[in-house]
């Protein structure tokens, strides 16, 4: 019997264009002193530390654990790094549960980063090559698939871009704020990847967040209520085979069922009270409500649309403000995994969703290939 | 005592890839289509085709070799598209809007992503759209694989996709087949 | 053979600490970072590398000091300081307990030793750069 | 814990194809590895692999790999930015959770595409002292073997001797980049690179692949007739900044050798990527004069960066399932002047 894992600590930094007032390091540490604040710890506790961040060409340092060490109090200590696309944040964490469900270690500090403002993010994805489209021109084919084959009203997109950026006012550490926002401000923004509007596109920001992870006597003495892992997992898939489906991946469907069975839960609509999915473009609402068992198939954006993932909603998603609002990419997977834990602990502040029990935190990456997925909440299971 | 502040320091990186041989598989792809063929292979345990051939089928993780080649007709059916608005970004060389379709060759399994349409307006591209080939002339067409796309496409010799003039398909010919 | 150049010049935010320390070189100074347990870091690091702590506060030290090690290269690479034979430096800064890597220009290898005093040589143009300072060279004798 | 072993490694022939890719280096590799043991890629549990971009100069590089690993249907997979004995600890962690008996564990790299591996390294340090100044990573572990041979009295001659036998013990290794017979005399021969260290003192970077399959509990005894026990398995790391450090000794390796259980081991494969941290790395782990040191060649014979540390695990535990040794250890390491290491300490059971 595997132990159990309790999150005891969460910090996140200001999520921003630039963090212009810190270096790498000095990023990070605001962070991680906020997770050690919250868990009522110092470096000290820590029995290693796992880190996360997307491609080492976004800062131009290679293996940025290395440098990271001293400024994660790692001196001493075990220190790794998970990478596995957009979908590191998440993955970091669960590697981080892992450690402390294996009895490997008690106390785990797990963080993730992108300090996207070094260099450039469009440089980074195509390597300094010609042609580049960016992650939305990658997406906007399987975009276009959904709404074609679910035959989903034009308005669904920017319903959810709307949504997420008024949910974003609600949270001070979220990015992009715009008070004004409104589905004719989403549907004027310029067009850049057909069907996605600039507004309906994430943004990209720097930003770490960072968690404090440690086992069921830990959790029971944490200084403010603990949030109780119910289940983790982790599903890949190739990015490209004949007759794959992006737009609905099996690996995203075998993911969900993994931790829902270890959760124990049969409904996700009806016994998860949020989610924190990882929608970098409006329409990956939609699409992912069906892919993780919340909508059937063809029926995700109806959720959307009859308000169900509204912070009003029986199914909120993403009153974090999410990926839409705030995306230094390496760290948007912990981000949504840090909110769902948030939320179980009570203490998401504005955005808090009354009474949450139980939630499920998402990331996605790659070719819509990688996932990792868990759920908290606040009983133990 | 104070002094101005230091906020930012730039770092100049500059490393020198050489890029690696091409692969025998490259070479002989690229000699084909100078020729104006369409070559690929045909997994022997699954039966799927694949253009271009990868020298391994990767659901049945299988190498596959000349054995296995395959000749298809350079024309197929779009799948999916989207209408780029290209990222500035230093290295970057495109800079007007342009359509990018996916296309599903005739009697393959496997889609070229990341294709250039020529002579359809913007406006006009749909999904189901019958292309064939538009080739550059024969005497431009380089054998060498230098300069191929990566693993997205054709290499040069095929410069883009125009309409065949033939009905649109219909989507259960290539709905299996999105990406 | 083929080759491509990834090149990029990325914008670092250094944050207060590496920001003093920048600041220091570009007017002629050299600020080291002391920790908690009063351990004078140069250059100065954000974090006390044994304890995680933050460092207490930022001192001057000076422009001069020891070689602890060196390692000649005859040979230099085109991303190394100097163009032509030097020796990488391990240097201990009056002042301060720790050992900053840089470029020693002495000319051969015969003229570095553990031991000997060195001095920075400022580059002309200083914009608040590790590179400000454009070697050490041997102190002249007193 | 957990009893999980290690029953199978296999790597990639140096000798290869023009224009071959990571993901064609590793396809039969992986093949290998598991058919080995009579297993396929269907049996697996679990898959964590090694790699970095920096070495093709692409973002993503392991994305493409995933086709090696067989990624269809969907796997239970994970991936770290490090050489690949970080992602055989991440599997071996993940093996104790009990619900996965079968993990397949790999790593590749390009490190000998071409590009200069000192330049290319710089990316690894710290970006606003180290990085900008260009110190590469052979002129700090110059600094490196100045502060060893100081401490311990040896000579350029005594490195010189390491390489020898680690060159003639490489004879017997068909994946070593270099082997054969050399006089010190000749070695010495040459001019110093940076400081004491010659070319001979650094392992040629070099492409590489390798894969290890680790299997849990009873089902480790039904594959293997004498399977490699995990008994230790830690990693540490020390300050980044070499100017804060004591080089002449390892504090972090020394830790993880310890939690490891390092002591009486009768093998060490050690990523000694130059000849001096042999001699640094020796001390921490507290190798006696019994303890035969790099039989395959080690890492100075040829780094296959991010495979490096992996191979020296899968070497140990070689001794141990293949030549009858009952107590073996791999190590890896990774950041400058030794930073970063890992300890891996296998044992066979009768």
């Amino acid at each position: 019997m595997a132990e159990r894992c309790a999150v005891v600590g969460i910090g996140q930094t200001k999520l921003s264009k630039c963090r212009d007032d810190v270096s790498m390091a000095g990023m990070c540490r605001e962070a991680a002193q906020r997770a050690l604040d919250d868990a009522e710890m110092t470096w000290k506790h820590i029995d290693a530390v796992v880190i996360g961040t997307a491609p080492d060409i976004f800062e131009g340092v290679m293996m940025p654990e290395i440098y990271l060490a001293d400024a994660l109090g790692a001196a001493g200590k075990p220190i790794m790094r998970v990478h596995t696309a957009g979908s590191v944040g998440g993955s970091t964490a669960v590697v981080a549960s892992h450690l402390v469900q294996s009895r490997v270690h008690e106390r785990v500090l797990t963080l993730a980063f992108e300090k996207q403002s070094e260099g450039d993010t469009n440089f980074a994805f195509s390597s300094g090559r010609s042609g580049g489209v960016g992650a939305g021109g990658y997406f906007a084919p399987h975009i276009r698939a959904y709404i074609e084959r679910s035959g989903a009203p034009d308005y669904v997109g920017p319903m959810v871009a709307v949504k997420d950026r008024l949910n974003a006012l609600k949270n001070p550490y979220a990015h992009l704020q715009i008070p004004d926002i409104s589905i004719e401000m989403v549907l004027e923004s310029p067009m850049v990847w057909a069907p996605i509007h600039r507004l309906e596109s994430c943004p990209t920001s720097d930003g770490a967040v960072a968690m404090v992870l440690t086992n069921e006597a830990g959790g029971r003495r944490a200084a403010r209520p603990p949030a109780w892992v119910h289940g983790t997992a982790v599903r890949t898939e190739l990015g490209w085979f004949p007759g794959r489906d992006p737009v609905n991946p099996r690996a995203g469907q075998d993911c969900s069922a993994d931790v829902y069975q270890q959760a124990g839960i049969t409904n996700p609509r009806l016994e998860l009270d949020l989610a924190e999915i990882y929608v970098p473009f409006s329409w990956y609402e939609p699409m992912w409500m069906e892919n993780l068992g919340f909508a059937s198939e063809g029926e995700g954006w109806k959720l959307t649309e009859s308000g169900a993932t509204s912070m009003e909603g029986d199914i909120p998603v993403n009153c974090s403000g999410g990926v839409l609002s705030s995306n230094p990419i390496g760290a948007s997977g912990m981000l949504r995994f840090a909110e769902a834990a948030l939320q179980v602990r009570g203490l998401a502040g504005a955005h808090q969703i009354d009474g949450a029990r139980r939630a499920l935190g998402h990331a996605y990456g790659g070719a819509a290939q990688y996932f990792a997925m868990w759920v908290v909440g606040s009983q133990m299971l | 005592m104070t002094r101005e502040p230091v906020q930012f320091m730039s770092h100049h990186t500059k490393v020198e890839y050489k890029l690696p041989a091409p692969s025998l598989l490259s070479i002989e792809s690229a000699k084909q289509l100078a020729a104006g063929r369409v070559v690929g292979h045909k997994c022997p345990e699954c039966g799927k085709v694949y253009v271009p051939a990868r020298g391994y089928c990767p659901l049945c993780v299988i190498e596959t070799t000349a054995a296995h080649e395959v000749e298809v007709q350079p024309r197929g059916i779009v799948t999916t598209f989207s209408v780029i608005t290209p990222l500035q970004y230093q290295g970057q060389e495109e800079h007007d809007d342009y359509a990018q379709a996916t296309i599903l060759l005739a009697g393959t399994d496997s889609t070229i992503s990341m294709q250039r349409l020529d002579g359809i307006p913007i406006d006009d591209v749909r999904t189901g759209m019958r292309v064939e080939a538009v080739w550059l002339p024969e005497s431009e067409r380089s054998a060498s694989p230098e300069g191929a796309a990566r693993g997205f496409g054709l290499g040069r010799a095929i410069t883009g996709w125009k309409l065949t003039g033939e009905p649109d398909a219909p989507v259960e010919e290539y709905g299996e087949h999105i990406l | 053979m083929a080759t491509w150049t990834l090149e990029f010049p990325y914008r670092r935010s250094v944050g207060p600490v590496i920001g003093a320390f920048l600041a220091g070189l570009r007017d002629q100074q050299v600020i080291g970072a002391k920790t908690a347990g009063g351990r004078v870091l140069v250059p100065p690091l954000e974090y006390d590398p044994d304890t995680g702590e933050d460092i207490a506060e930022m001192v001057e030290v000076g422009s001069a000091g020891v070689v602890e090690r060196f390692a000649w290269v005859a040979e230099p690479m085109r991303t190394h300081p100097l163009d032509r034979p030097f020796a990488w430096a391990l240097v201990r800064l009056d002042g301060a307990d720790t050992a900053l890597v840089h470029a020693l220009d002495a000319g051969s290898p015969d003229a570095c030793s553990k031991g000997m005093r060195v001095q920075i040589r400022w580059a002309d143009e200083r914009v608040g750069h590790v590179n400000d300072i454009a070697c050490f060279e041997p102190e002249p004798q007193k | 814990m957990r009893d999980v072993a290690i029953v199978s490694f296999a790597q990639a022939p140096l000798d290869q194809p023009p224009g071959q890719t990571e993901t064609m280096m590793l396809i039969p590799t992986i093949t290998e590895a598991l058919g080995n043991v009579g297993l396929t890629r269907k049996d697996v549990g679990f898959t964590c692999s090694g790699s970095a971009d920096y070495l093709t100069g692409s973002t993503f590089t392991f994305v493409s790999m995933l086709e090696a690993a067989g990624a269809w249907p969907p796997i239970s997979e994970s991936h770290v930015e490090m050489d690949g004995a970080w992602a055989l600890f991440e599997a071996w962690v993940r093996c104790q959770h009990g619900d996965v008996d079968v993990a397949l564990v790999f790593s590749s790299g390009r490190a000998g595409l071409g590009h200069d591996l000192r330049e290319t390294l710089l990316f690894q340090f710290d970006p606003y002292y180290l990085a900008p100044l260009g110190a590469d990573y052979v002129s700090l572990a110059a600094l490196q073997a100045d502060a060893v041979l100081e401490r311990t009295g040896k000579t350029e001659r005594d490195l010189a001797e390491i390489v020898v036998e680690r060159r003639r013990a490489a004879k017997a290794n068909p994946y070593a980049t270099i082997s054969g017979d050399y006089t010190v005399d000749d070695l010495l021969a040459k001019d110093p690179v940076a400081g004491v260290l010659r070319e001979h003192d650094i392992g040629p970077p070099v492409d590489g692949a390798a894969a290890i399959v680790m299997v849990a509990g009873d089902r480790a005894r039904d594959l293997c007739d004498r399977p490699a026990w995990i008994s230790g398995l830690d990693h540490r790391v020390d300050p980044h900044y070499p100017g804060v450090r004591d080089l002449s000794v390892s504090p972090s390796a020394k830790l993880a050798g310890e939690k490891a259980g390092a002591a009486g081991v009768e093998v060490a494969e050690l990523a000694a990527v130059c000849s001096h941290e042999e001699l640094v790395l020796a001390d921490a782990l507290g190798l006696g004069a019994g303890c035969a040191i790099n039989p395959s060649g080690g890492a100075v014979v040829g780094n296959p960066m991010m495979v490096t540390g992996l191979a020296r695990i899968g070497e140990a535990a070689n001794q141990v399932m293949k030549n009858g040794k009952s107590k073996a250890l791999g190590h890896a390491s990774s950041g400058p002047c030794l930073q970063q290491n890992l300890v891996c300490v296998v044992e066979g059971r009768n």
